[in-house]
């Protein structure tokens, strides 16, 4: 999986998080991945509130991550490559709708050529799966998006 | 050539290798911890990769969680910079092991000169002067003070595992000795993990000048010249020059030839710093070899016009160095201070905070090396160096008129900073002269009144 | 040596005025409009005196109260930068009446040089090739149609007053020929009081190439090689490099001697620059003279390694030019992109305004020469010129990798800038094989899309 | 006149205008005057209103030049030396409690050897002279304080 390239950051929920891309020749253009802060864009995403402490470079943090009642993340607890499942012909360790408890197995996270199960860390159901199979991962990225039980 | 490099560091130096990187054509990844998304190397890297949480020892220096972002950004090369994980023989060891570069020397080099004592043997024996003390670590007080009594006093007493200053102690006689050789192991065990410690000579009026070498993996090392770090507060360097305002062509040639032997004798591979004292005669002692690339690096790129950073990739990517020895010339003066965000009235205390006011030096003849700007929030976690002013010119009096007007014109609103004392010492008659040694500081602070030190009050209120 | 200095300008120019005066431990002072109160050649003066409102006919250009602000504030030079009353023989007089010591040639040279046609003919005279063209001014239109068919089509009509691109026509036959004539009086008398045209051949692929002259009050006159400043959008440069692309060391040699020619037959004190224009077969005339430190002088000062700013107040001062001829080297290639607050995708519209984020470029071989700083509110009333990033290296390939990675770098948030437009120049296949003449931003504008040249939209939005 | 010194700009009235001053060798020092903006200090004058548009070096227009009702200053024209009589033998033009006209006279500023009759321009009653006799003054710069008619 060491040919997983940066490119394929992207997230499909276009409005969760930003990021710059710089390619060789160009300004920086601002892409949908969930790395780091893009430059002062207007969000596209719902701010309604009050504007936060001014930041330069808005992010995840500051422009997507409010709270919702009865909602939150499993996030990724290191850098590597994500699996829904332990082997490509095995099914998916959880798919929306299913109920998880703290310690149930989400998906496994591919480390230095280490296997390592993700664990739910709360209890809730599966909302929506965040990342593709095989996609990298950074740490503290969203995985799945749950409501909290 | 490498396609792509992953930058293990943040800050200046992250920029720093990135700018390289972009004038080679190299794409660039950068790490970063969650206190650094605001930071200007994860937005002018061409990717990113949140590698932990604020604290270092989460983020920085997770040699696992780099290694990682290495395999999935499916980079050639990791650039560790300075600090962090940048001496680590293990992390260079794993990334050997993971067939990606680490832009530095072996791992068996970084582990064989990471031993200070083992460093001096081996110095030691490709004939190179060494700082008279014990053979290796010492371990029984008694033959420690007979060591210490052989050498004469004053003696220092160094942690084996120490370095930039921590874990020294002075011993100016026998009885001082016996306390302070038992303090220095406590400490040592405490602070590195490793009681060893070893004795050391001091040196009178020692002024600390530095070599910069290049080797590459066909043979060849050369050496870049001095420099000279003798403006130290508490070991840390805060004022670097090139040249030595004491060098002397034949010092230079000894000195030079001095840190080539021991760079060949470890077989020294990409750019590497061999640390000297000098003493009040013109006497010269190894002290130790950083294996890494030095904050103070842009004095050597100034003065003699080669640009390291570069010059570390295209080593670490197998190119031959293509520098010969006799070319290498200071064409200029270079000097640099080292500003950070502390508050030198009040003990030099951190000084984090919201950038609120930032306009850095310009014109002909300064270089500024800084990843801040307006609004930028200076975490607490991390080194309170926020940048580096480079003046350079034809002469040392024009590299400190330049430095004075560079450091009077830097304005940095909404944290403390070390500016104004720094310049004090720029405009000092001692410094001027040249006759600064290690001492300087200390001896400056005491003579000069604080208020000199602090930031004019319109420097730090808000706006 | 002088005591204290005037700065009669604004802006960068201001500012780079004020670094040489400290340098060189020169008091300074500046004068400012109220428009310009957060201006830094404000602040970083060491005094301060409000001249009119924000107009520059108010301000700036109201030689009478600069001149009065020269006699409260006691001091012993003007240094009036580029624009405004730096090229007014009347300013220069009135300095010399009252004592002021003028930085730049005599009120004299500064009216000879002044009047196009005038110059044209002295540099004749000193027998240096001049574009062919009528002699001096031509009034009626057939014997202007006569002038123009022994010179051969196409030809350019020119305003005696003009400069700088303004009051110029170009026709290419006989009828087209009549009408630009009569257009071109009309619009001189209107834009500068005087009717007056001149006609010259029009050069085929014409490269501008300047020399830069010292001369001092002792009778020594050097030239310090050439700029190329072909790359202009509208008779204003954006780009210029030194040494030139297409340069041999012949070409040099006969152009150097050329400007040094013309400077000693007008006995030239002081900085000054003679504009040639370069044909494709390597023909070069002599265009006009430019009585004052230019915009690009940086280009020089970085390329040869000589501060002309310093050069200029010596010679002011009196001190003879200690540098030779044969000593003035181009130790590397330097290049200098103008940077202007302007919108290159809609007709470059000029965009005053709040900076709301700013880092201007650093590192290993970049300058910048800039009075911006982040909230600093560009006022609308004078050039879009807001900033100029030069940098340099062994190599021309270089110094443009280097220029394209610090205009990739610096990020200027709240307003509009041509830095995208500047680094698609800098990127152009054409440009880097130093094919570049002054057609081609025209050539370049048309043949890439304009998306390119737009700031990304993170650019412009606020915070 | 011409060995006025720039140091020599600081005006009586402490609260009206500030101005940085460098000397060679310091750092900004914030003095009174009445020329340019110092940098961000929290400037000592009665500013109890909702904060300007942000300012990074405040300015007598951005701190002080607050409307006050029926006041107003009778400002310099002109860059000089400021003289409050025809003559050193003579009085002064105006004092304070003197009731003047638009035309009344109310000073003589030299600038370029050339003695300017300056006129109040305003009706009212002087209510204070904010420059010292013989001191320079600059374009802008408030001359007297009035009670406007």
């Amino acid at each position: 999986m060491r040919r997983a390239d940066l490119t394929e950051f992207e997230i499909e929920d276009q409005g969760f998080k930003l990021r710059i891309r710089r390619n060789g020749d160009e300004r920086p253009v601002v892409t949908s991945s969930n790395t780091p802060p893009p430059f002062a864009v207007s969000a596209p995403e719902p701010t309604p509130q009050a504007a936060p402490p001014p930041v330069v470079f808005p992010t995840a943090r500051n422009t997507v991550a409010l709270p919702e009642a009865g909602v939150s993340y499993i996030k990724s607890p290191m850098v590597g490559t994500f699996y829904r499942a332990a082997a490509p012909e095995n099914p998916s360790f959880v798919n929306v709708g299913d109920v998880v408890t703290e310690t149930s197995v989400v998906c496994i996270i591919e480390a230095m050529k280490v296997m390592n199960d993700i664990q739910a860390e709360a209890r809730g159901t599966i909302l929506e799966a965040l990342v593709e199979n095989g996609k990298s991962v950074e740490y503290g990225q969203p995985l799945f998006k749950i409501k909290t039980a | 050539m490498f396609g792509k490099i992953l930058i293990a560091n943040r800050g200046e130096i992250a920029l720093r290798i990135i700018r390289a990187c972009k004038e080679l054509g190299i794409r660039t990844v950068a790490v970063y911890s969650e206190a650094d998304e605001q930071s200007l190397h994860v937005q002018l890297a061409d990717g990113a990769i949140c590698i932990g949480p604020a604290p270092s020892t989460e983020s920085y220096l997770r040699a696992d969680r780099i290694i990682s972002a290495a395999e999935i950004a499916d980079v050639d090369a990791i650039h560790p910079g300075y600090g962090f994980l940048s001496e680590d023989a293990d992390f260079a060891e794993q990334c050997e092991r993971c067939g990606i570069k680490f832009i530095g020397p072996t791992s068996a080099t970084i582990r064989d000169m990471g031993d200070k004592a083992r460093a001096r043997d081996m110095a030691k024996a490709a004939g190179v002067p060494i700082v008279p003390g014990s053979d290796g670590p010492i371990e029984d007080p008694n033959e420690a003070l007979e060591v210490a009594k052989q050498i004469g006093f004053p003696v220092i007493i160094k942690a084996v595992s120490g370095g930039g200053g921590r874990g020294m102690r002075l011993a100016h006689n026998p009885v001082s000795f016996a306390r302070e050789f038992g303090s220095a192991k406590i400490e040592a065990e405490k602070a590195f993990g490793d009681g060893s410690v070893y004795i050391e000579k001091y040196i009178e009026e020692p002024r600390h000048i530095e070599f910069q070498i290049l080797g590459d993996t066909h043979g060849n090392i050369i050496h870049l010249g001095e420099r000279d770090c003798s403006v130290q507060r508490r070991h840390q360097k805060v004022i670097e020059e090139a040249p030595s305002p004491i060098m002397t062509d034949d010092l230079r040639k000894r000195m030079g030839d001095a840190a080539i032997k021991i760079a060949r004798a470890v077989g020294y591979v990409n750019a590497g710093t061999i640390e000297n004292l000098v003493d009040k005669h013109g006497n010269f002692y190894f002290i130790e070899m950083n294996t890494r690339i030095q904050v103070e690096h842009a004095v050597t790129e100034e003065a003699v016009g080669i640009d390291l950073v570069k010059e570390q990739i295209r080593i670490a990517a197998g190119h031959p160095i293509t520098i010969k020895q006799e070319d290498v010339k200071f064409i200029r003066h270079a000097i640099e201070v080292r500003i950070c965000a502390e508050n030198p009235a009040r003990n030099f205390a951190p000084s984090p905070g919201r950038v609120n006011l930032y306009y850095p030096p310009g014109g002909h003849g300064v270089r500024v090396d800084s990843h801040v700007y307006g609004e930028y929030v200076i975490p607490p976690y991390y080194d309170s160096m926020i940048s580096k002013v480079i003046t350079f010119g034809a002469t040392r009096e024009l590299a400190l008129d330049r430095m004075s007007r560079a450091l009077g014109e830097y304005l940095i609103g909404g944290i403390e900073t070390n500016i104004a004392f720094t310049r004090a010492i720029i405009r000092d008659h001692e410094f001027i002269k040249g006759g600064a040694t290690t001492k300087f500081i200390e001896d400056f602070f005491s003579r000069t009144p604080k208020e000199l030190f602090s930031s004019p009050p319109s420097h730090s209120d808000g706006k």
